[in-house]
């Protein structure tokens, strides 16, 4: 099976629940099991809220959500146009984050990289953030 | 998120009921918070039975009120905590210092 | 209020159910009645239906579906890049459908029409189509 | 969206769980069509209490089965039919010559 998906939202803080909403309904044609597509949500959540609060930290902006289905393979690119990352190793790092003020715990990345296959993270400082995450559907595969 | 608030002796009970992400922690913050100090409580337990969803978001807004409640001599419980929420607490550590009870109940006698 | 989004999809015909899902989880934060959630997944299934099986006539092209909200309108556009219409007027009357082998029953844009409170046709031959719909919710109105 | 057959007669019986939109409708024609033909039958009743959905393709769906049951001498029906579905059969004029009834006894006695 093969599809995508692009959805473009404001980043309005409002709109993470939607965004994980729309990717979820999005990979349910993987039929997924309700572990999978809860994995897929919070990981969604985290690269949505990443781009809006870190990205343009508040400002306008618009967070790009780009889905692509491969055979049992759900690809999820987040990306934004806000204010990039000077040093990866480190935002990657558990307990990392420029905004303790937040009550961020700077565990956005690594329960990414938990609950999904893949992470990958491109960046430019001030030019933005793309979050590239893959997960590999077990149901699917074990159905065919 | 629809919040819950309950107080038994110097204990707030807080049952939540939705979603926990950084739009709607901002919110439960600042209820949990007033609910607290405008009340004089010491202790609170959270009860996590109805939580649907929970992102990291959920670890920033659960250190903060331990912070607060040990700053006031008092403790900080979970109860009903699903193992996924409990998977992503383990994550971060925070289970080394909250600690987690099967019921309201038995996280009362442990306070 | 204000909240916008955008979605692209692959005109593929399971999308159908996709797009109207997603339009409807969108408009939702409007907090539509149940009647006016499903006036608005009914008119959207119509104009991407249209897009895919006119437009593009089950060739790959993207349908693009955009969602404003102002207040307590929704407006819903629906676009394609396909082979357009050349009588907009005759395309509007009921029972007037170019594909009776597809069992169409040329009444897509008289549903739009009925379940929705505007309805602008704006089409080029060989360039596109552009349905824009708006919807009043009165729910929201009552309740402000 | 998921069909179910049952045969009374010459009567086809066919159940409708789920959706009615463009995609669906080509595989419903299809499976309907091959089960009226494959067992000879004459009539057709269209159980509607399950549909959660229907577009304009419904009506296409719909006049396309009565004229195929018409072609062979015999009566389609509609049971179960939702108040919104039956605005949508209205706007088009398909109960002009398709009819609605309470309950599938009461189609049966009709046919
Ligand atoms: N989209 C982004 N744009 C800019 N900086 C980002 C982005 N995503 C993450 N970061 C940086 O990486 C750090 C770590 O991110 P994360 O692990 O998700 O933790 P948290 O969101 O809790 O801070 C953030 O504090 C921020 O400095
Ligand atoms: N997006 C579109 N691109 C090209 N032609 C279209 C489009 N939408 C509608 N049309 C034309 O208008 C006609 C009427 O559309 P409609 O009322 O939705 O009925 P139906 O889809 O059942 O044919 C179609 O048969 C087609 O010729």
């Amino acid at each position: 099976m093969e599809n995508s998906m692009k959805l473009e939202i404001p980043s309005k803080s409002q709109n993470e629940s939607f965004a994980r909403f729309v990717v979820a309904s999005f990979a349910s044609q993987l039929d997924p099991t309700i572990e999978e597509l809860a994995d897929i949500k919070t990981a969604v959540s985290e690269a949505v809220t990443n781009a809006i609060i870190h990205g343009y930290e508040n400002t306008q902006g618009t967070v790009i959500i780009k889905c692509k289905i491969e055979n049992n393979k759900l690809e999820v690119i987040v990306e934004d146009k806000g204010k990039g990352i000077k040093d990866i190793e480190k935002a990657k790092e558990p307990f990392y984050t420029s905004k303790p003020e937040l009550e961020r715990s700077g565990m956005g990345f690594t329960v990414m990289e938990t609950f999904m296959d893949e992470l990958e993270i491109e960046s430019t400082p001030e030019k933005g953030t793309i979050v590239k995450m893959v997960k590999e559907l077990k149901s699917t595969s074990s159905k065919e | 998120m629809q919040l819950e608030f309950k107080t038994i002796d110097k204990t707030l009970i807080v049952k939540f009921n939705g979603e926990l992400d950084h739009h709607t922690a901002e919110n439960i913050r600042k209820e949990i918070d007033k609910f607290y100090s405008g009340n004089m409580l010491k202790n609170i337990i959270l009860d996590l039975e109805k939580l649907n969803f929970m992102d990291s978001s959920g670890i920033g807004l659960i250190l903060g009120r331990y912070k607060n409640v040990s700053q006031n001599g008092g403790k900080l419980c979970l109860v009903n905590v699903s193992p996924r929420v409990e998977k992503i607490l383990k994550m971060s550590g925070v289970l080394k210092i909250v600690k987690i009870f099967d019921s309201i109940t038995k996280a009362k006698e442990n306070i």
